[in-house]
């Protein structure tokens, strides 16, 4: 089981992508929402191993494209991440 | 709103708790405990100025869990329960007591 | 699920649930909105329904827990005071990220008379342990 | 099937609020059960009734409402943060009620009942 991490701020912004990352375990799972997924072309989420998510829709909204290490999910995959999360950590 | 003490108007919300805790008096708390029935006993005063003592410490008027545990602490055992609290204060420690100490109405979700 | 169950009374009736461990992570400067003031209030409040609750400083958090600050010279209610309060709601486990307070050139010397100083790894490696999650 | 708890601490005017509106339908959508929307923090002016949206534009508001209507779930508002922030409950002048139908008051007792008997909570 893992934690699945939400960020939903611009980390070019603020240090909430920062705090996440300090505290994301190897098996934990992060998925970046609202405006959190401009982060897909933050240096600091390019060198990530773990498995990032973004919402597509939010991304639309912000011709925001894809990026190699990010899948785009839409809302009902968001349940499903974190139905099989252990919990939520949202970063607000 | 306002009480009348020494011929000087005291603000008060309105539900009877004192805007400016500096404006307090032993004598004003007679006054606002009888407007709640409550005749101030030794035991009552024992409580309403530890819940003042407290507020004036930590800035936040103690929740009944925090109250019988800080009592007990300095009274003892037998004070520190909830239904001897509530005897004291039919309607509620955390509203009466604060009320009377001349403390700041507790949140409402409290 | 924890088994520490306290026998303090009630402050109301309510109906049987089990104790959760919840984690309120502080992440904000004492003055930024109401963020520190209302986690204050939801940690309080946890604690008063006989939750196990543990308070975690990380990044801008961490300036909540310096001594000596003054938030009336700015008319600013000094909710701060009120961590000194925090034994009598049993809330005994308090966590500073040593590597923010590093960062930020703070002093270990904070408001808590026994928090507890550890590493971002260190509390990576707390996480897990909690049901709720909550941050402020 | 799980049983969530969603907390919301932002306000109606931030797009933010909608990203939790969507998740709380999606929840119910894929069968899991809500047990609760706790509104906290600024998320509170969620309820306001006086807010006024402009009509080509996403009215939250309503959105809450028929969700709340559609789905019965119970829509929590912690009154302290409320009151704080202009919302009132209460008649007497000079104040005005004005938390909007289908909101529940409620206070931070809530936040407790509804996070410890969830299996998830999500905040949001």
């Amino acid at each position: 089981m893992s934690i699945l991490h939400i960020v939903r701020s611009n980390g070019f912004n603020d240090d909430r992508l920062q705090q996440c990352l300090n505290l994301l375990a190897e098996n934990d799972k992060l998925l970046l929402i609202d405006d959190g997924v401009y982060n897909v072309s933050h240096p600091t989420c390019a060198s990530l191993t773990q498995a990032i998510f973004a919402i597509d829709s939010h991304c639309q909204a912000r011709n925001i494209v894809e990026q190699g290490n990010v899948k785009q999910i839409n809302i009902e995959e968001f349940v499903n991440l974190s139905e099989h999360a252990e919990k939520v950590i949202t970063w607000q | 709103m306002a009480i009348e003490f020494n011929n000087q108007q005291i603000d008060t919300d309105s539900q009877g708790y004192l805007l400016n805790i500096n404006d307090w008096h032993k004598d004003l708390a007679c006054i606002i405990a009888k407007e709640e029935n409550i005749e101030l006993t030794p035991a009552h005063w024992e409580v309403v100025n530890f819940v003042r003592d407290f507020y004036i410490t930590y800035k936040t008027s103690p929740a009944i869990r925090a109250l019988t545990k800080a009592l007990k602490a300095e009274y003892g055992e037998e004070k520190a329960n909830s239904r001897y609290l509530y005897r004291l204060f039919p309607k509620g420690p955390a509203k009466q007591a604060t009320k009377i100490a001349g403390l700041p109405k507790p949140a409402r979700c409290i | 699920m924890s088994s520490s169950q306290n026998s303090a009374t009630n402050l109301q009736e309510m109906s049987p649930i089990t104790v959760t461990r919840y984690a309120i992570i502080n992440t904000s400067a004492p003055f930024d909105r109401l963020k520190g003031k209302e986690s204050l209030d939801a940690a309080l409040i946890l604690a008063s329904y006989e939750m196990d609750v543990s308070l975690f400083f990380i990044g801008n958090g961490v300036y909540q827990t310096q001594a000596n600050q003054q938030a009336e010279s700015i008319a600013h209610k000094d909710y701060l005071a009120t961590f000194k309060a925090l034994e009598f709601y049993d809330i005994e486990d308090i966590y500073l990220c040593q590597d923010s307070l590093t960062e930020r050139g703070l002093a270990t010397d904070s408001v808590f008379d026994d928090a507890q100083y550890l590493s971002a790894e260190q509390i990576k490696a707390l996480l897990p342990q909690f049901d709720v999650v909550l941050t402020f | 099937m799980s049983r969530y708890a969603l907390i919301v601490s932002t306000p109606p005017f931030d797009n933010k609020t909608q990203t939790a509106l969507d998740f709380a339908k999606q929840l119910l959508q894929s069968g899991h059960q809500l047990l609760g929307v706790f509104f906290y923090q600024d998320g509170v002016t969620n309820a306001n009734a006086f807010v006024q949206t402009p009509s080509d534009e996403t009215n939250l508001l309503h959105a809450w409402q028929s969700f709340q209507q559609q789905s019965d779930t119970p829509l929590h508002l912690c009154i302290s943060a409320a009151e704080r922030r202009g919302l009132t409950d209460s008649n007497e002048a000079p104040l005005v009620h004005n938390i909007s139908e289908g909101f529940t008051i409620s206070g931070l007792g809530e936040l407790v009942v509804l996070t410890s008997k969830a299996d998830k909570t999500v905040q949001l």
